[in-house]
């Protein structure tokens, strides 16, 4: 990659259909633009997000992994998405380990009416892994 | 090899302005397993629901993916289609290419580009679908409303008349509402309590209808059509069968506080009746005023009570109920005057709100009709009525429109007038939003008749001079700079969701919107359902509204709730967890995780999933370390793939 | 050495027994014809491009090959060294160095035998299908179980929400109790069984010697995955007693990827600027 | 400890081969390259044996005692009477399977390179070896909990006892390997005994091995002895403090561990292998003995030694899990030697408070061992005078197979020179 053109991360997406997925339709509903580098792939629950899938997501050539599901105490499971954040919070000490940003996985709650929050969450995490630069992981492969 | 078609819908121009339709159809064309893909105009039309159902047929497809809005738009339109054409209907997915790509992205060739991935991600999910077939499952046939205003009142009634057992929870000693408070209600002027009143009866007395008064639902388990319900009723200390009314206790309590219902005009004591058309219609121990039941530290109203209806050792008593829909309408309160800091809102006495002003010239209520200076008794000449207190104001308050604060307020320049006939009413408003049936002419009546002052231009200052109070404001008409002074100033307040609407929200497991009111599954299409199947709102609790939409609500709610409640069976969704028997080692973290505790491991040493209980969350997939237990038709390899081709690896 | 194997010789005409590549020269192998040996089984790890190239080598002249033990299968216990920094190792393993790799990355392997060293059941189980059966067992076969440790393991079951990490040599476990109901970490649920849970009968945890088990690819993001979600204190907001109780597992990558590190999804580290 | 080279080579970390055309190549592995060292930090103590055992296989069973003796030392416990009766019965079985390994099965790692020393071809009695092994590896599981690898021996004593059943069992195998290895003594005198006075490859050496307070030769652990090649004690005491004279071996000659090395150190302490060394040294004279074939000799009689070590040991045996650990003190430094079939290893650990590895030196020295790596070496650097990548990454694994704490390096630093015959560099290859 030279330096004139800028780096345009591959970003995955784990989105809970029934709040962070809904603001992320409410934001085209809304027309509020994000960048187009993520790619959502809507789950039941962010607790149903499995080591394999966010491991294996680098791998495939992801930069980074945005898990979105519902804020603490709302989960529509009880508390799926507590569970699967103290999963992705033991999984960063891994990636760490091997040497991988842990900050390539970010973890955002946001109900179905917070569009504009999620706009702003994808604004900020793709800009932070454009910083971060290309995830070498995939080159293991 | 899999048979798939694809069709790729344009949504008139909300797709096909930047994403190349025709060429998304043609790129899946030669996709794996796709043997038909083609792009239409609107494919949720008869026409474009017709080609899906043709295309099964003459392909004889094994899985379909429909390119087009968000799944929760119109998948069950699509898999209808599907089903009708002999296509199981779990082997239909929706790719999000409108809501997620097309509104979103505007540079035509990367939208194009990943909407061909996401159509793409579509096939593979498809691709692993299996046929699976809904699960039929029994259920309660009672009904919860929580909220005993004029919303939960008319729900409530409504399901009752079907034949279905209600249980209405109310918080205060009273059913009624804030609709009880007011004087006479826009535009007929007919008194509240008088079209009130009965229904408040007629929920009492309803056969099929428990109220459960000065009582809160603190937990709520289950799902749709057989939820568990746990319900705290605080106690009275009054025993409403016994109580005759006679006031004797009131008359003995040395306590006194604010009294609610007249908006802290007046005092009531710690035992009192809340209002005179309170149902049930019994005094009530206020337990945070009383000096002390226990241990017992003043027992005057005890004394006096000749029958023996105080009773000190009421406790409060925890219930559970099981019902198979819950209507929540638990309405609204008034934004805190004290905020409007340049008003002296809360801080000034002659500064009222507008359901305060409501019991000022109700003729039962405080002054009794004789409209009187809080301050210092001195009856009323002049009033500056200021609309939009709070409302629509971004940024310092609530950004929303409160909706009725229009029209109230003519009708209080009005009542005033009536009272006060040469006192002088003045109007601040920045918009006169009057949109309800009849509200218009009723408004223009009163501002045309001149009789009223309607000056345009928001108030920047009230001034408590003592003996009156002096408005600063604009009129943005003339561009005059204004100063009035006034006996009394009366703010339009904003309406917010009810105390205690966001924990009941969590309770329930449904969403509230930006400004805490209860969120509807959708704005326009399913305005009272929530996200939460068999979870319903109606009235203020959702959004500012007058009587007449509340009760439309109620009732919209009400049919909701009835068709589950009269259904024979209900259906649950087949997309449960399911157990590999050959991977299953029974090593129970499953069923230690399950919230449900639909998965047991079984002297077999294998995990057997309950169907109905199980609600496909996953959680149970992803801390099975082995890999052994899935959500149906969301398998880990399905999601692999998808991983895979929206990363755009080719295939 | 399994003692069972020295039972065959009679049975077969072992060409050769290495012990490292300095017993056997490329010159020695390439005097066999292609596909001139009919089986050969290769232990241990895979470690640079010599040793890549023989073992090319090797399978050009083997008709089948049999990964044997965790090093070939996983890259064993040396695959950890795959994770180290160059402060903590001389040498990070770089792109062309000599990082550990399972068999199955560099050749086409047909059968598996796992373990450290594989259980002597599933050794015998191995040598009956290989040259006792009349037909071959099919390409890929695994000669163990495909479900977990835990299958084999007959300790009871007393459910309980992870609230501590404990260490069997300070904290001796309850020997009828699942490991992980009392707190140990435990690899037995994400292991691929057939070896009678031998180290569970010894009153000791799985360590994950046979490898994940069919269903999953990265044994040590499963289990962790899988103790993450166990660890939950009643009442709200217990994130932070949670993440206590998940920083207290001891030496993550050396418990939970012991002999798979190299097998792993991530493979080896990897230089990500932080 | 770290920048110290435990598990060296010949010369420090050197190998000199003369090869044709007057070329010498050198083969040097830095000082501080004991990998195993850093691979052990931030390792959990109750896994320190499970390492250890799998790094050198080849040495399993003495390998997991040492760390688990060491690390007994680390906590300040005494494990109970009946754990230590346990690890010592298994470590006679153990001692017992790795003699047959040398004697009859194994293609490399011998003592001093000569590899299946009475190989399957040419051996009496080969069907009842190979039932023998079964005995010991049955043994090995018996007491180890595990075939190869044992898995019981935790700090502080056992992590499981074993059954009544299991005992019996226990006495019956090793009755049974008592009788083979009398009959294998046997039928190596008669055969071998000959085999044995043609060899005359004499190389004198210092001699280490453990010994018992009664300074008898130990095959468990106990303090370290050294004796010069005239059989004169040079050093004796407990590990912790010949420990130094090792890591700085200064001597002239090389230090000799294994069989050989024991029957120079001290006596043999049971009835029947005392008896059969009496007849070896009538037959061969000394001690000392320097005839390299005399620890083949040795090797057979040590079979005898093992199995009635073995038998004591299983008579002091109790079953069950109860009283098998002892309360752990807070954990430090801990050092333990313990006597392996092929010689002495001497394991030191320091832990933290939390019992993860701070530092880990696995001690081995195997010093007459340089024989089989340089005629690997010399096969690997061969007759071309070229050093390639491809003959570094063999001479890493040649390295490796000899020297099991190279084994988890990931990269080996090696350093390979070729001199000419006036000593001139004509190629140095360095890495990494």
């Amino acid at each position: 990659m030279s330096d004139n053109t800028v780096f345009e991360p591959k970003i995955i997406a784990f989105l809970c259909k029934w709040t962070t997925y809904a603001a992320a339709d409410l934001c085209g509903v809304s027309r509020m633009p994000y960048p187009s580098n993520i790619s959502i792939i809507s789950v039941n629950c962010t607790g149903e997000v499995t080591a394999d899938m966010i491991l294996s997501s680098l791998a495939k050539g992801a930069d980074g992994i945005l898990i979105g599901g519902c804020r603490p105490g709302h989960c529509r499971y009880e508390d799926g998405n507590l569970k699967g954040s103290n999963r992705v919070y033991l999984l960063k000490r891994v990636l760490k380990e091997f040497g991988v940003n842990p900050d390539r996985i970010r973890e955002v709650g946001i109900a179905g009416a917070q569009g504009l929050i999620f706009q702003q969450a994808v604004e900020k995490f793709t800009a932070d892994i454009r910083a971060f630069g290309p995830c070498p992981v995939m080159s293991n492969a | 090899m899999s048979r798939i078609g694809v069709f790729v819908c344009h949504c008139g121009m909300n797709i096909e302005e930047t994403v190349d339709t025709r060429r998304v159809a043609d790129t899946l064309k030669l996709y794996p397993g796709v043997v038909h893909a083609e792009d239409y105009d609107y494919m949720c039309s008869e026409i474009g629901q017709q080609k899906i159902r043709d295309v099964i047929v003459e392909h004889n497809l094994d899985g379909v993916v429909v390119a087009s809005c968000t799944p929760a738009m119109h998948q069950e339109t699509f898999r209808n289609a599907a089903e009708e054409a002999g296509l199981n209907r779990y082997r239909l997915e929706v790719a999000n290419i409108r809501e997620q790509v097309s509104w979103v992205h505007s540079d035509r060739e990367v939208a194009t580009q990943k909407a061909i991935r996401m159509a793409r991600a579509a096939v593979e999910k498809v691709r692993g679908d299996d046929d699976l077939e809904a699960i039929a499952v029994d259920h309660e046939t009672r009904c919860l409303v929580v909220g005993g205003g004029i919303s939960g009142i008319q729900a409530a009634i409504d399901v009752a008349n079907s034949g279905h057992k209600v249980i209405l929870v109310e918080k205060d000693p009273s059913i009624g509402g804030h609709m009880a408070q007011l004087s006479v209600t826009f535009p007929t002027l007919d008194c509240a309590q008088c079209i009130l009143t009965p229904r408040m009866v007629e929920a009492s007395r309803h056969p099929n209808i428990e109220l459960l008064t000065y009582s809160e639902v603190v937990k709520v388990a289950g799902f749709m059509g057989n939820y568990e319900v746990t319900i705290r009723k605080n106690p009275t200390y009054v025993d409403a069968d016994k109580c005759n009314l006679c006031d004797k206790c009131s008359e003995v309590c040395p306590v006194g506080v604010k009294e609610e219902f007249n908006e802290g005009l007046s005092e009531r004591k710690a035992i009192y009746l809340p209002f005179e058309q309170a149902i049930p219609s019994s005094y009530v121990l206020d337990e945070n005023a009383c000096l002390g039941v226990k241990p017992i530290r003043c027992g005057l109203c005890q004394d006096v009570c000749d029958v023996g209806a105080i009773d000190y050792d009421m406790a409060p008593e925890v219930i559970t109920e099981k019902v198979g829909a819950i209507i929540v309408a638990t309405g609204y309160d008034l934004y805190d005057p004290s905020h409007l800091t340049e008003y002296g809102g809360g801080k000034y006495p002659d500064v009222v709100t507008s359901l305060q002003f409501e019991r000022m010239v109700h003729p039962s209520g405080p002054m009794k009709g004789q409209l009187r200076r809080p301050s210092d008794g001195r009856s009323v000449k002049s009033v500056a009525f200021v609309h939009c207190a709070g409302s629509r104001d971004p940024g310092r308050h609530k950004p929303y429109c409160s909706r009725i604060c229009c029209t109230y307020t003519a009708k209080h320049a009005l009542l005033f007038k009536k009272g006060v006939p040469d006192g002088v009413a003045n109007v601040f408003y920045i918009d006169i939003r009057t949109d309800g049936k009849g509200y218009e002419e009723f408004a223009q009546g009163i501002i045309s008749g001149k009789r009223v002052r309607y000056i345009r231009g928001k108030v920047a200052k009230v001034v408590d001079e003592g003996d009156h109070l002096t408005v600063w404001g604009a009129d943005t008409l003339s561009g005059k700079r204004m100063e009035i002074d006034v006996d009394l100033v009366v703010l339009a307040m904003a309406m917010v969701p009810s105390e205690g609407t966001a924990e009941l929200a969590k309770t329930l497991h449904i969403n509230v919107d930006e400004n805490g009111f209860l969120k509807e599954a959708h704005l326009k299409l399913r305005p009272v359902e929530t996200t939460t199947a068999g979870v319903f709102i109606a009235g203020t609790a959702q959004g500012p509204k007058d009587i007449p939409d509340s009760v439309a609500q109620a009732s919209a709610a009400a049919a909701k709730a009835i068709a589950i409640l009269s259904a024979d069976k209900l259906s649950h969704s087949p997309e449960v967890a399911a157990v590999d028997e050959q991977l299953c080692s029974g090593c129970g973290i499953c069923a230690s995780v399950c919230p449900y505790d639909a998965v047991k491991v079984e002297r077999s040493g294998i995990a057997v999933v309950n169907e109905i209980l199980c609600f496909g969350c996953g959680v149970c997939a992803a801390s099975c370390p082995a890999g052994a237990i899935e959500i149906k038709n969301e398998r880990h390899a399905q999601i692999e793939e998808m991983i895979g081709v929206a990363l755009g690896s080719e295939k | 050495m399994s003692p069972n194997l020295v039972l065959l010789l009679d049975r077969v005409d072992l060409l050769f027994w290495a012990s490292s590549t300095s017993d056997l020269t490329d010159e020695e192998i390439s005097a066999y014809d292609d596909r001139g040996i009919d089986l050969l089984i290769y232990a241990g790890t895979v470690r640079g491009n010599e040793n890549i190239a023989t073992a090319r080598l090797l399978r050009a002249k083997a008709k089948r090959v049999v990964a044997y033990g965790a090093c070939a299968h996983l890259g064993g216990l040396c695959g950890l060294a795959n994770v180290y920094s160059g402060a903590q190792l001389r040498a990070l393993p770089s792109a062309d160095g000599e990082f550990v790799q399972p068999l199955s990355s560099v050749i086409d392997v047909d059968y598996i035998l796992p373990g450290c060293p594989p259980p002597q059941a599933m050794v015998t189980r191995m040598m009956e299908e290989l040259f006792i059966a009349d037909v071959m067992p099919e390409q890929g076969t695994v000669f163990a179980s495909n479900k977990a440790v835990c299958a084999q393991c007959d300790r009871k079951h007393v459910p309980n929400p992870l609230s501590s990490v404990r260490r069997f040599h300070t904290a001796p476990p309850d020997p009828e109790i699942c490991l992980i109901d009392q707190g140990y970490i435990c690899l037995g649920p994400v292991t691929r069984g057939g070896c009678d849970a031998v180290c569970l009968k010894s009153n000791r945890p799985c360590t994950g010697c046979a490898g994940p088990v069919a269903g999953v690819r990265d044994q040590g993001g499963a289990i962790l995955h899988a103790l993450a979600s166990l660890v939950s204190f009643p009442g709200t907001d217990t994130e932070k007693k949670e993440h206590q109780v998940l920083d207290s597992i001891p030496d993550v990558i050396g418990t939970t990827y012991k002999y798979s590190a190299a097998s792993s999804i991530l493979k080896r580290r990897v230089n990500d600027g932080k | 400890m770290e920048n110290r080279v435990l598990d060296l080579i010949p010369g420090f970390g050197e190998v000199v081969l003369r090869k044709k055309a007057g070329l010498t190549a050198r083969v040097s592995v830095s000082k501080g390259a004991a990998g195993f060292s850093s691979f052990m930090r931030g390792r959990l103590a109750e896994d320190v044996a499970l390492y250890v055992q799998r790094i050198d296989a080849h040495c399993a069973v003495p390998q997991h005692l040492a760390a688990v003796s060491a690390l007994d030392r680390c906590y300040h416990v005494a494990p109970p009477k009946k754990a230590i009766a346990m690890r010592r019965a298994l470590a006679y079985a153990g001692f017992y399977f790795h003699h047959l390994e040398e004697l009859f099965l194994s293609r490399a790692g011998g003592s001093d390179g000569t590899s299946g020393l009475i190989s399957t071809d040419e051996s009496i009695l080969v069907g009842d070896a190979f039932s023998a092994v079964t005995l010991s590896q049955e043994l090995i599981t018996l007491l180890g909990g595990r075939e190869i690898t044992p898995e019981r021996g935790i700090p502080g004593g056992l992590s499981s006892g074993i059954s009544d059943e299991g005992i019996d069992q226990a006495k019956r195998d090793a009755s049974q390997l008592l009788s083979f290895a009398l009959r294998a003594e046997e039928a190596f005198r008669a055969s071998g005994a000959a085999w044995v006075k043609v060899q005359d490859l004499t190389v004198p050496a210092y001699s280490l091995a453990t010994v018992e307070k009664d300074s008898a030769v130990s095959l468990y652990d106990g303090d370290l002895c050294i004796v010069d090649e005239r059989g004169k004690e040079w050093a004796k005491g407990e590990a912790i403090d010949i420990l130094p004279k090792l890591l700085s071996w200064k001597e002239d000659l090389p230090l000799r561990v294994g069989p050989l090395a024991r029957l120079n150190v001290g006596k043999i302490s049971t009835s029947q292998a005392r008896s059969l060394q009496e007849k070896m040294f009538d037959t061969l004279g000394g001690p000392p003995l320097h005839l390299v074939a005399a620890g083949h000799w040795q090797t057979v009689i040590e079979l005898v030694q093992a199995s009635e070590l073995l038998a004591q040991a299983l008579s002091e045996v109790e079953s069950g899990n109860s009283g098998i650990t002892s309360p752990l003190g807070k954990p430090d430094e801990g050092i333990a030697a313990i006597e392996g079939g092929n010689g002495t290893t001497v394991h030191r650990y320091v832990l933290d408070e939390q019992g993860i590895v701070q530092e880990a030196q696995v001690f081995l020295p195997r010093q007459v061992q340089a024989g089989s790596i340089n005629v690997a070496l010399a096969s690997v650097i061969g007759s071309n005078d070229e050093v390639s990548e491809t003959t570094i990454e063999r001479i890493a694994d040649v390295i490796r197979a000899n020297r099991p704490a190279f084994v988890p390096t990931a990269v080996l630093p090696l350093r390979v020179t070729l001199r000419d015959e006036v000593g001139k560099v004509s190629q140095e290859w360095r890495r990494p």
